[in-house]
């Protein structure tokens, strides 16, 4: 479904990513792992078109995203959670969620009620706080509303971005919960994490990056075991020269 | 003298030969408008260290030109013999503060002395600066261009509300400015050489000294804050206040302009404090290139000495709004950018290296 | 003898306890760094000392006086220096100007003294060069002293803003992931200079995620989750303490 | 004969023909300062073009005493500080033997000395009393006295019993020199003026103002004074509030525009006009009605607009500067001293009669009072 | 005071009151999705009126409206898509140099186009002087055209922003540019959208007023100064805030008649602005932490 070769990417003069090649199939859940910085919120960005790429190819059903603006690949099916939920915070739960119906097409905006209603019942709290603003809600129920936003559409790929990112334990399970059940639903989900264990406990496979390259990548259960994957987080030893 | 001072040489050289070209060639009338053209670059070099180097735009600075030019024109042709017996006019006329004198048609007049009332005058403009700037320096962006566009309404509408101030008219019959015995601002034209010399002098003694304002301490510390308010704050500079003070700078050039310009000009409307002056000077300032002292000289000059000339006729305005968006599009650098590589910069430097060694090129 | 001390230190964003109750102590001399996954107050903590929020509750002693509630600036002149984690050099200097800058509060120069070029100012103006060039010359960049700083590469950059921070003559210098954005050779050089600063006497803070930097300089670690304090110790027990790997691994 | 050859034949004859001018021996350089732009631009206009439209007249018809005019026309954008640029350009540059202009009073009163530092004719089209009074011996002025269209008010108000007043004026030259002379003569005509309000030119509403005028129960009659659109504002406001007090304005109202702009409201509004408004009621053979109807008829047909009396104080200065030179040739002293002896000289804004001491030479006769009727401007016959 | 004087009052600052306000909606529209100060919504108004004025003399009086609305709306979107979308890396200085420039010259334009003189649009209904009686106040029915319109373009904009989905993917850009562009949101074309609007909103307020205040090339600085006063008072970005703010700003100044100087009276309001600026800037309306959710 997606498939990335030799992507170099990054900010200015600042390259972040460095020939990353990696695929996403149909009714996966892949996850990226790797230290901060290492540049998976870089690869997202590049995939929905928010960070331009200097060379390689994002090929998603066989359309190259690299060269479409950012506004249009929503509407191809592949469509972001980003980092710290980025909710309009000034409107309604419920406006928040309709505009993520946007990148549907004109013909299939019949359908928004009945989507609208899958979300609520997907994430009940969001049913209960659909008038309020979202800047009011709590942290968890941001990215729910986030996720629901991205569902809208029901595009063909969600990627999430840190999802668990400053959320407490309880909810960070409830929300990987959600994750997973999206896959049992069809959805195919790209998942970056920095809770590495979380994220492959529900993957199927799943990439390590470091400093924009990737290091490792395999089936979810080897990454889990590898001791490389855990030198990843806590340390590496200690380079010559 | 360093590399940016080096260029001083030249520009002080074309100052005189301009004077010596309009001598032999019979043409002694341009210096009247070089002069003008001067008095106003020196709010523009004011404006340009404000908004330039320590990145505060200002749409009020005519009303500190206004402040400048209307406060010693007032106090230097408003007739004080009703109030001659007072203790306050007594007291400043036993100071040397007051002039006896003779107006236009011969009638008694008692007014304040140029050099006092040209102090007072910089000195309000500076209080006024002061005063505004604590709460307006807090804006930013399009909170900082309103307030001070607002100043600079509020200042318009006074004067022209003000008959103190001569309302619509404005004030004219403003007396010369005597510098030194034989030496007077004033747009007489026997004194139109000495003039232009004394305005140039200002101008460029103005600028040397922002000159060495920007390559020392505070002006590094007001070019760090307009590089990054955070950094800057994090380096102990008071972000502030250094704010504040070249506010206040800026405003005392610009009336210093203003005192210098009415008495040269013998009298000032209130078309000095409109917003479209202020509006003008800014964009001078940025076709200059906003952080570029040369620039904002140049420009200010050049284009200053052309309307003035009335070049541009009907389409004053218009010509200055069309350079201002052209300016904005294609060359936010200034006009100076387009120069192909800026490689004269360099070869002046390299001059000025060979000159003295030890200080940087800019 | 003690430097720093965080005191109950608590900083609350409307809903949101960003850091809640942490105390240590900072001792003379010492390199200590704070870790913790996003999101665990690291910034937020590292902001309060640096004066640039006020912290809710609690307190801040730097060289046993209160520093909480003052203004960056005036942070800076007790002689606490920093760095950002996303450079911030000042556009439209060169990199000897930048580090020029630094010197701003060891220096006393007003604007009417600059103005007129006086006999101190040209003096005090040769010794903040000369400082600063010596300074660049520690960082061994001296040949990009009169390049604009931002067209410096990034690792170079870096070496500016450190240049920059140390010409304040900072007692104690916080460091905010100086390691983001360096390649791994880049992070070693920079694990070495570190260590360098530490040799002039500096006492170092420093918050990072690069974990083989912070474990290979530091003499101790605060490890924070939630803006909770949950450990707090030298890096080879950090590395072990289980606590800590459930935090950054996961359960 | 190929293209090229044709074009630099046509060339070459096109520019004799552009060369055939020089034929003139010599050349008279009349300068003007107006406010052709900016916020007296609708003094400046009207006299921008009727200087042009003059020129152009006077040299088909052979110059001044065979010499061509060449008129230097310069905008000041009604700025002072333009005018003394722009006055020392003409005087020091071009060498011009007079100046037309500027449009307003506080233009004129910056470059007074100027012109007598530099013993040049000035012509001011600014109505201000203070351009000719204390006397500059080089400074002249064409529109009427503010103080003879106060005395010519004051007068109509008395016949109809109107003593307590109030007075609006703009915030314009204009409008400040009308205020001072209302002020200084109301006394000598037993008026008392019991509210006086300044409103700015540009003001887009004024019922609020008006609002507290008629509050005065004392006001027996309201006198605008002012030169700018919102006279016509000022006047809608007033019958709007359903107040029937009787209006009086100045001569500024002496353009059509402005009746028209207040539409009905403006029927039975009184003020001092100049015969330009009246030139086809005026008598056959009174001296200024062929002038009159001819220079209204050409501007008119000119320009597509309604002449005015503005253009008028630019025609006048041109005329007057054309008798003088024509008496005293180009000799600046000469056309001074030749000004100053003008008598009973037909104008748009009356008939001049200058001397020594009287630069303006126009006379309470120089107004008329008239008034709007089915929007047009008629002589007033009275209640 | 008179109760009669103090509802005559009242009704002259209701009347500044909703051109102002109808002004200051203009700015916040554009404010809002772009965070754009645009400098010179006051030439929207002058063109509407004049606009409006000159095609009056070849149709009908709402036709001549209409259009001139329309040509205005594609005067807004030139300018939008000529110079605004050409800003590499705006700065908020440059954005707003820009339109402090885009404003001179569409003035400029307009005075060698249409002269300098003085013009207006025939009262709706009418004439100069008809007046109806409330009570002891007088008001001309164009004041009442004036209010009315103001209301129903408040209330039709409430309604489009609120209930349409182009209004609320228009709030969504105001709201969070990133998060637009993740839905799918064509960000560029939502600018455009919201200074033809503005400008159609500008044209249509200098049609209405037109009557009363008359259009010439250089009334719209003015308004605009007194519009932006207004959109700070409510809060920028505010509608409802402009809708108080501008009664308010229309009331204190018809009051202010009484005990200032007529010629003191824009100094009286402008300010009020620099005062609420320093003490509040966000508005008398606005509430900080709405604010503070706003990117801008």
């Amino acid at each position: 479904m997606l498939k990335i070769r030799n992507l170099e990417a990054g900010y200015g003069k600042l390259r972040v990513l460095r020939k990353v090649s990696m695929h996403v199939s149909a009714g996966e859940i892949v996850a990226i792992i790797g230290a901060n910085g290492s540049g998976k919120t870089t690869l997202l960005g590049a995939i929905s078109g928010l960070v331009g790429a200097t060379s390689g190819e994002i090929r998603f059903q066989d359309e190259d995203l690299t060269l479409l603006s950012a506004s249009r690949i929503p509407a191809r099916g592949c469509v972001l959670v980003p980092e710290g939920r980025q909710v309009f915070a000034a409107m309604t739960v419920e406006e928040n969620l309709l505009l993520g119906g946007h990148p549907l097409a004109r013909e299939k905006r019949g359908e928004l009620d009945g989507l609208l209603a899958h979300q609520y019942e997907l994430f009940p709290i969001l049913r209960e706080r659909r008038k309020q603003l979202a800047g009011t809600l709590s942290g968890g129920e941001q990215q729910m509303l986030a996720m629901g936003r991205a569902l809208m559409s029901r595009p063909s790929l969600v990627m999430m971005d840190e999802p668990s990112t400053g959320l407490a334990p309880l909810i960070v399970r409830d929300i990987f919960a959600i994750i997973a059940r999206l896959r049992q639903e069809g959805n195919t989900v790209l998942l970056v994490e920095q809770n590495a264990k979380a994220a492959l406990a529900i993957a199927d496979r799943g990439y390590v990056l470091e400093t924009g390259k990737v290091i490792i990548q395999g089936p979810a259960e080897d990454l889990l075991a590898n001791r490389d994957v855990q030198r990843a987080y806590l340390g590496r030893e200690k380079l010559e020269g | 003298m360093s590399a940016k001072e080096f260029v001083f040489l030249p520009v002080m050289a074309a100052v005189v030969l301009v004077q010596l070209f309009t001598a032999a060639s019979d043409s002694a009338y341009y210096l009247t408008q070089l002069t003008m053209a001067a008095y106003y670059s020196l709010l523009i070099v004011g404006l340009c260290v404000l908004m330039g180097y320590a990145g505060q735009i200002s749409l009020g600075h005519a009303g500190f030109f206004a402040i400048g030019g209307y406060l010693s024109a007032g106090l230097t042709t408003r007739d004080l013999l009703p109030w001659a017996e007072s203790p306050v006019v007594r007291s400043l006329d036993a100071l040397g503060c007051l002039n006896h004198g003779q107006d236009l048609y011969g009638a008694q007049l008692l007014t304040v002395a140029p050099w006092a009332a040209a102090a007072a005058a910089v000195l309000a403009a500076a209080l006024v600066a002061l005063a505004l700037g604590v709460p307006v320096l807090k804006l930013k962006g399009h909170y900082l261009a309103m307030a001070t566009l607002g100043f600079g309404i509020i200042v318009y509408r006074l004067v022209l509300a003000s008959e103190y101030f001569g309302e619509a008219d404005g004030i004219s019959g403003v007396p010369g400015f005597p510098l030194l015995p034989g030496l007077t601002v004033s747009g007489d034209s026997a004194g139109r050489v000495a003039n232009y010399y004394v305005a140039w002098m200002v101008l460029l003694v103005a600028v040397l000294l922002l000159r060495h304002l920007i390559d020392s301490r505070p002006g590094r510390a007001l070019r760090a804050i307009h590089g990054s308010p955070e950094a800057a704050d994090a380096m102990g500079v008071d972000v502030a206040r250094y704010k504040l003070k070249v506010f206040v700078l800026s405003a005392v050039y610009a009336a210093l302009a203003g005192v210098l310009m009415t008495h040269y000009n013998g009298g000032i409307g209130p078309s000095e404090a409109g917003v479209m002056k202020s509006v003008r000077w800014v964009a001078i300032v940025a076709v200059g290139g906003m952080a570029h002292l040369w620039g904002a000289l140049t420009m200010g000059v050049l284009l200053n000495f052309l309307s003035l000339r009335g070049v541009f006729g009907s389409y004053d305005d218009a010509v200055f709004a069309l350079i201002l968006i052209a300016i904005m599009l294609y060359a936010p650098g200034g006009i100076f950018s387009l120069l192909p590589d800026g490689r004269w910069r360099e070869r002046l430097a390299s001059l000025a290296r060979r000159g003295k060694s030890g200080e940087a090129a800019p | 003898m003690t430097l720093l001390a965080i005191e109950h230190l608590g900083k609350r964003f409307g809903g949101l306890q960003a850091v809640d109750d942490v105390g240590f102590t900072l001792a003379r001399g010492a390199i200590k760094a704070v870790i913790g996954p996003n999101g665990a107050g690291k910034t937020t903590l590292f902001n309060l000392i640096a004066g640039m929020l006020s912290p809710s509750s609690g307190a801040i002693l730097f060289q046993g006086q209160p520093i909480h509630g003052l203004q960056p600036c005036q942070v800076a002149r007790r002689g606490i220096a920093r760095t950002f984690q996303n450079i911030k050099m000042f556009h439209g200097m060169s990199a000897l100007e930048n580090v020029m800058v630094g010197r701003h509060v060891r220096t006393a120069v007003g604007f009417f003294g600059a103005m007129l070029r006086t006999p101190a100012c040209r003096r005090e103006e040769r010794a903040i060069r000369e400082r600063s060039l010596e300074l660049l010359d520690f960082m061994g960049i001296a040949d990009c002293a009169d390049t604009p700083a931002v067209n410096l590469d990034f690792g170079r950059q870096r070496a500016v803003e450190l240049a920059r921070a140390l010409a304040l003559e900072p007692t104690l210098l916080l460091l905010d992931e100086p390691a983001a954005g360096l390649n791994i050779y880049e992070t070693a050089e920079l694990g070495r200079l570190i260590g360098r600063i530490r040799d002039l006497g500096i006492t170092i803070l420093l918050v990072e995620h690069d974990m083989s930097l912070v474990m290979d300089i530091s003499d101790e670690i605060v490890v924070l989750s939630f803006g909770r304090k949950i450990a707090e110790d030298v890096p080879e027990v950090i590395q072990r303490h289980p606590e800590v790997v459930k935090v950054y691994l996961g359960e | 004969m190929s293209v090229l050859r044709a074009g630099i034949v046509g060339a070459a004859i096109a520019l004799w023909v552009a060369a055939a001018p020089a034929a003139w021996a010599e050349t008279i350089k009349i300068g003007a300062l107006l406010a052709v732009t900016g916020p007296s631009s609708f003094l400046g206009g009207p006299e921008a073009r009727t200087l042009e439209m003059m020129v152009e007249q006077i040299n088909a018809a052979g110059g001044i005493t065979g010499k061509k005019v060449e008129l230097l026309l310069r905008d000041t954008a009604g700025n002072p500080e333009k005018a003394i640029s722009l006055g020392k350009q003409l005087l020091e540059e071009d060498k011009v033997l007079a100046v037309v202009g500027p449009s307003s009073s506080g233009e004129t009163m910056a470059i007074k000395k100027l012109f007598e530092d530099n013993a040049t004719p000035l012509i001011s089209c600014a109505a201000a009393e203070v351009i000719v009074n204390p006397l500059a011996s080089w400074v002249f002025k064409t529109p009427q006295n503010d103080s003879s269209a106060a005395i010519k008010i004051f007068e109509e108000m008395k016949r109809q019993g109107i003593a307590r007043i109030a007075v609006l004026v703009d915030n314009s030259g204009f409008g400040k020199a009308g205020r001072e002379q209302l002020q200084k003569i109301a006394p000598e005509h037993g008026i008392t003026i019991v509210a006086a309000e300044v409103y700015d030119a540009k003001a887009t509403d004024l019922s609020a103002v008006v609002a507290k005028i008629k509050a005065n129960a004392e006001v027996q009659g309201v006198i605008n004074w002012s030169v700018v659109p919102a006279q016509s504002i000022v006047v809608k406001n007033i019958r709007q509030a359903g107040w029937q007090v009787p209006i009086f304005q100045s001569h500024g109202f002496g353009n059509i525009k402005y009746a028209e702009a207040a539409g009905v409201a403006a029927e039975g509004v009184i003020f001092p006009g100049g015969h330009i408004l009246m030139a086809a009621q005026l008598p056959d053979g009174h001296p200024q009605k062929s002038l009159l109807l001819k220079y209204i008829a050409d501007y008119e047909g000119r320009y597509k607009e309604t002449a005015s009396a503005f253009g008028g104080y630019a025609y006048d200065a041109l005329t007057i500067l054309r008798r003088a030179i024509e008496i005293g040739g180009t000799d600046k002293a000469k056309i001074r001293s030749a000004i100053e002896g003008l008598r009973d000289l037909p104008g748009t804004s009356g008939i001049f009669n200058f001397s020594p001491t009287d630069h303006n030479g126009l006379g309470l006769d120089a107004f008329a009072m008239m008034t709007v009727k089915d929007g047009k401007f008629v002589p007033y016959q009275g209640k | 005071m008179t109760s009669e004087l103090f509802l005559q009052y009242l009704v002259a600052g209701i009347t500044y009151g909703s051109i102002y306000t109808v002004v200051a909606i203009g700015f916040n529209i554009i404010y809002n999705t772009t965070g754009i100060i645009n400098f010179s919504q006051g030439e929207f108004v002058m063109l509407g009126g004049m606009v409006a004025i000159t095609l009056h003399n070849f149709m009908a009086l709402p036709l001549a409206i209409l259009l001139a609305v329309l040509i205005t709306m594609a005067v807004g979107a030139a300018i939008e898509m000529l110079f605004i979308r050409r800003l590499r890396s705006p700065s908020v200085l440059r954005m707003i140099i820009v339109t402090i420039g885009v404003s001179i010259l569409i003035r400029e334009v307009a005075l060698h186009l249409w002269g300098s003189g003085v013009r207006s649009l025939p009262y709706f209904i009418g004439n100069e002087i008809t007046t109806i009686k409330l009570g002891p106040v007088f008001v001309s029915p164009q004041v009442l055209w004036v209010v009315g319109t103001c209301l129903v373009m408040v209330v039709l904009l409430l309604l489009f922003f609120q209930a349409t989905s182009l209004g609320r993917e228009m709030r969504a850009c105001a709201a969070n540019r990133v998060a637009a562009v993740l839905c799918g949101i064509e960000t560029r074309n939502m600018v455009t959208l919201s200074f033809v609007l503005s400008a159609g909103i500008g044209a249509l307020a200098g049609a209405v007023v037109s009557p009363i205040t008359y259009s010439q090339y250089d009334n719209g600085t003015g308004l605009a100064i007194k519009g932006f006063t207004v959109a700070i008072l409510g809060g920028l970005g505010n509608s409802l805030g402009a809708v108080a703010g501008g009664l308010l700003l229309g009331v204190v100044e018809a009051f202010s008649v009484s005990v200032v100087p007529l010629a003191f009276q824009d100094a009286v309001a402008i300010a009020v602005l620099l005062l609420i600026l320093f003490v509040r800037p966000h508005g008398l309306f606005g509430s900080g932490a709405t604010a503070a959710m706003k990117e801008f």
